[in-house]
């Protein structure tokens, strides 16, 4: 009978996510918004001398890409959940994991990627230069799929365990914390003339485990959300 | 063919049922009545492999379904108390996205085709679906089933807020997926106006 | 009057390029917006117009 | 007097029409006399030399910038209070219009800042608030964007419109409530001007000119949404005319 | 005909909802640990020099109670609308803008209040002390119930949007930046050794305006979304 | 009395209906049928006032209920197509805070008896309501008609989903209510079993 082939479910899964993100092209301009305000709230805190700002720039700007993947995991999964659309996803004839991983895809695409691309825009306002930017800028393009990824596995949970916030957060969050670190860390070292090969090797190999893992994870603590 | 082997369930520290045998022949269908609460929902998400069983197994052409896996979900079509459509997608598009994903047939004419039969013509087709009413809503889900080719249907309460028209255009529907040697299951409360023979009840007790 | 020639009057005293910058982005600026205003009012028209003619 | 006459859509916009070339020469032409005196009277200022010229434009696009923001929440106000809809038709018409200034004013200060101050931007109360105006805008316009149903779209925008107006006054006593980099008022009625009367002159010719423009695009844009929203039913060609004022008898009274 | 006086018809909203939270302890425990976590990455990110740390430390605690605010506001309406509750609300014969006030404040009870509590801890981290301390603690207690107020009208404008976490974000974060200003303004200038008395007095400014008139605009937008 | 007076009301770009005139009187049924999507939910919401109307007015006792207000909701109880239940909370305490609110009686035995009036008996009370099935959560939010003291009553399809046993508690509360000299406003696509005196039918048409 009818099967869709494996490319083609995938695609399916992703052309949906992103056609509801279009639905509302603002969505994508939101997660930029987002980020920029953020960004600029540290300042207004911590006020304006720019040497302190230079010295906090890469930490700031890692910790609101982060919450940028944090606070829109909650579109992952959960609509589909509500509404129904995650059941039928399940009963797709391919691998739940790949579909995951089509998912994430599209997440990424639409929170995390503007973030990528504004990145260099907001290292300037804390004063980065030339090199730095760029280190910047790889460190996030590796660094945000990873997040999304491992963000995943966490969305995926709090379906099935109703009221477990903790248990996620205790969860995601250290996972997290590496990226950050090495994140972060490849563009203090670069902004202190040190190379950033090794943080971003680094980077490079959370990426792979995560893609080897976080999709098979996600795809197990679905299927637990909708016994 | 399409059966149950000594199949129990049961949710938290409640037994739903136990030991229940069935067989839907193809051509037949299987009504699954009983009261609010008495397990037709499980019922249905065990045959679809969302829920495993306490014991006993479910067969799908003699083979288990737990083997058979991803097979299995290519034979089936499930259409649950949720509708399983995005709000803010149209119904054309919600229907566009689920067929592809099912591997049926999917352009624009014979979506509209389905959407026609369920009564959601032109201007409706094109509004956002959060926008329609519950039945109109259940509607757009049930057009589903006017693309399926796939042979087993399970469908969870399909009539419900349905309005008299709907009623006959589904009915109707199911008479020819049956006549075709399709089976189907289905959770319902009200009566199903099809030939007796080709009706079989499992009534679930509280 | 106090410029002397035009490169002076385009110098602007050493800060022409801060001064014809906010100028100049002021102008493209606001001739910009009278485009998009002027173009979305020849979009909705024309989109009025087709559903006219398409008789619903 | 009927002043709901010009607030239905079918009166208003021919007379919008009428109205937008007469504006559009006035902003035209204050904008040349304005630019002229800017540029070839007004004398150089002894302190930044010709960079302050940069004033001609700055200050008549931040005062636009709160101006419009403040007349759009009092054309929300209306809409709100009295169920009028082409008074939320004006706040959509108006807040492109104001977000351009606000950037404009951010882009300008931007460029004056560098010679002066010695950088573009500053984490000063004043520059902060009037940023904090351009994400407001933007807020705004996306709000309405994400908001299928124009209706809910337009009471929504409204309120946020309505509670966003705390930001002018912070705005414009920043400098004199936090004493900060940026400079404190040098036109204001009560004192007399600290600067050249050319210069005053020039801004104000500057300021008036655009605001001309400000009306003369506001109306255009009126003129698209008219248009626009005349695709349903309600409104536009397949039902018959109908006066604002007598959409609100009717739900108004019993 | 039974009609609820106005404290019983206030005291069963907040009872609900406080009820809704003690059911899932460990949501509370959420916003905490959220704090918590986000706090420490700094003086991992910045490094260990205690004079820089204790010049961002306000800044940095502010904006984090912000953020916890600002995640958990989605918690604010959207379950009580999709599940109806929030349109027999409406029907309930009093003032809705008094309800709303109900629920925000239980809602500042479960997000703020442990925030304002675990405050003096989190402030030793970054190398704050005594008076300090102090200011800091009043300066939360003050200011969180505000970001809530200001937070639920951009909960209520953005209901049943979609994307609307960062929608919600977009609108609220301007609004939220007085406060920040004064309330890490009030920390900073007690380091300072300046008084921070009119830093504070501006904070309770802020907090009379919202409580006047933030209940109100949050019931309008409200019936508007229920349309 | 309650009635309405050349009441109009539309969704989006549809006029949905107009110049819709009835009046209910004590003791008496109002009935509103139609197909899927014909409206019937934005009337009765209308009636509740949390839609306003294009143009008409809504009399409670002879006053326009924009200017009762409050005193108006004091007057009625709506139990829309969701079921306006916590999910987390049992039923028991669903019922208990609904209760207060809506300023009835709320003591434990009250409570419990409504729960088992609509056959939720001791098991199941307890449970979070989220693990209920389809039809138990419905009798949740039904059961607060047995708490209701309110003379107006706004049903949306009270009885989808539901079983043949829960229907007839439905129809002999309904009853009851009447006899009180209670109103009902009820949207449905079943037959009501109720006296043909007491029922009056609105047809909403597409
Ligand atoms: C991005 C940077 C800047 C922003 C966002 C900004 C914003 C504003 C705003 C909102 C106003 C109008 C408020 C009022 O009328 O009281 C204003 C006025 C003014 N700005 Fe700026 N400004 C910036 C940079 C500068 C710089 C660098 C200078 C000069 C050194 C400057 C000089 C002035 C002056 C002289 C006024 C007129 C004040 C008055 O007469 O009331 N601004 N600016
Ligand atoms: N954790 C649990 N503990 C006890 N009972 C549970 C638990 N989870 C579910 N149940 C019970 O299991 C049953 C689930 O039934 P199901 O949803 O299959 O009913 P149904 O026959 O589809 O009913 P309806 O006609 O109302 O849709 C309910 O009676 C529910 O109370
Ligand atoms: N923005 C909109 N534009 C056009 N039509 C709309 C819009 N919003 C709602 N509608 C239409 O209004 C109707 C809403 O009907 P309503 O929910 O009141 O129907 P109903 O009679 O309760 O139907 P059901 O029996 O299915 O519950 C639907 O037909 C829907 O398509
Ligand atoms: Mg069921
Ligand atoms: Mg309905």
């Amino acid at each position: 009978m009818s099967q869709p082939s494996l490319s083609e479910a995938l695609r399916g899964v992703v052309r949906r996510d992103l056609l509801l993100a279009m639905r509302h092209r603002s969505d994508v301009a939101m997660s930029v918004f987002f980020v920029v305000i953020v960004a600029s709230l540290f300042p207004l805190g911590v006020g304006p001398e720019s040497a302190v700002l230079r010295m906090i720039g890469p930490g700031v700007l890692w910790v609101t890409a982060l919450l940028a993947c944090l606070l829109s995991l909650g579109r992952l999964f959960t609509a589909d959940y509500l509404d129904g659309v995650l059941e039928q996803t399940a009963l797709i004839p391919q691998p739940l994991a790949v579909l995951v991983l089509g998912k994430v895809f599209a997440h990424w695409v639409i929170s995390g990627l503007p973030v990528v691309l504004l990145s260099p825009l907001l290292g300037l306002q804390f004063g980065l230069s030339g090199e730095t930017l760029g280190v910047l800028t790889l460190s996030l393009l590796l660094g945000t799929p990873t997040l999304s990824m491992i963000g995943a596995i966490g969305a995926a949970l709090t379906l099935g365990l109703r009221g477990s916030g903790l248990l996620v957060a205790l969860l995601v969050l250290p996972l997290f914390v590496p990226v950050l670190i090495f994140g972060a860390g490849a563009v203090t070292s670069s902004l202190a003339g040190i190379g950033s090969e090794a943080n971003l090797s680094l980077l490079g190999a959370c990426f792979m485990l995560s893609l080897a893992f976080a999709p098979w994870a996600t795809a197990v603590a679905l299927r637990i959300a909708l016994e | 063919m399409f059966q149950t082997v000594a199949l129990s369930g049961s949710r938290g520290e409640r037994l739903l049922f136990s030991n229940v045998s069935v067989t839907v022949k193809p051509g037949t269908l299987l009504a699954v009545v009983g009261e609010n609460g008495s397990g037709k929902t499980s019922f249905l998400r065990m045959l679809c492999g969302l829920l495993s069983p306490d014991c006993g197994a479910i067969l799908w052409q003699g083979k288990d379904i737990r083997q058979l896996k991803e097979l299995y979900c290519a034979q089936l079509t499930y259409v649950g108390h949720l509708n399983g459509i995005k709000d803010d997608l149209t119904p054309v598009e919600n229907l566009k996205v689920s067929a592809s994903l099912a591997g049926d047939e999917s352009s624009g004419t014979v979506v509209q085709k389905a959407l026609e039969a369920v009564g959601l013509g032109p201007p409706v087709h094109r509004l956002p679906t959060r926008v329609l009413s519950q039945g109109q809503k259940r509607r757009v889900a049930l057009a589903r089933l006017w693309l399926s080719t796939r042979p087993l249907w399970l469908l969870d309460e399909p009539f419900a807020s349905l309005d008299a028209a709907a009623t006959s255009y589904l009915t109707q529907r199911l008479q020819s997926h049956l006549s075709n040697g399709g089976m189907v299951v289905v959770a319902t409360h009200q009566e199903i106006a099809l030939p007796a023979d080709s009706v079989q009840h499992l009534r679930l007790t509280r | 009057m106090q410029w002397g020639s035009l490169t002076e009057f385009f110098a602007m005293g050493g800060y022409g390029l801060y001064v014809w910058t906010s100028f100049g982005a002021t102008a493209l600026c606001l001739v910009g917006e009278v485009l998009a205003v002027w173009r979305r009012h020849a979009a909705a028209l024309a989109q009025t117009r087709a559903v006219a003619s398409g008789g619903d | 007097m009927n002043w709901f006459k010009y607030s239905s859509p079918q009166a208003f916009y021919p007379l919008a029409g009428k109205l937008i070339p007469w504006f559009a020469a006035a902003a035209l032409g204050l904008m040349g006399v304005g630019l002229y005196l800017g540029f070839f009277v007004a004398p150089t200022d002894f302190q930044q030399g010709e960079s302050y010229r940069i004033i001609f434009v700055h200050v008549p696009a931040a005062w636009m910038s709160m101006f419009l923001y403040v007349l759009m929440a009092l054309w929300a106000g209306l809409g709100l209070g009295l169920h009028a809809r082409a008074s939320f038709m004006m706040t959509q018409a108006i807040a492109p219009t104001g977000a351009l200034f606000t950037f404009l004013a951010l882009l300008t200060g931007a460029m004056w800042g560098k010679p002066t101050w010695g950088a573009w931007w500053v984490w000063d109360a004043r520059l902060t608030s009037e940023l904090i105006l351009l994400f407001q805008y933007i807020g705004l316009i996306l709000l309405r964007a994400s908001i299928d149903d124009v209706r809910r779209a337009d009471r929504a925008s409204a309120v946020f419109a309505l509670v966003g107006v705390v930001n002018v006054p912070i705005i414009y006593f920043s400098v004199k409530w936090w004493n900060t980099l940026h400079q404190g008022a040098s036109v204001s009625m009560t004192a007399s001007p600290k600067m050249a009367t050319t210069m005053v002159t020039a801004m104000l010719v500057m300021t008036l000119g655009f605001w001309m423009y400000s009306i003369a695009v506001t109306l255009a844009r009126m003129r698209c949404v008219i248009v626009e929203r005349a695709r349903q039913p309600s409104w536009g060609t397949q039902a018959p005319a109908q006066d604002v004022a007598e959409v609100r008898e009717c739900s108004g009274g019993v």
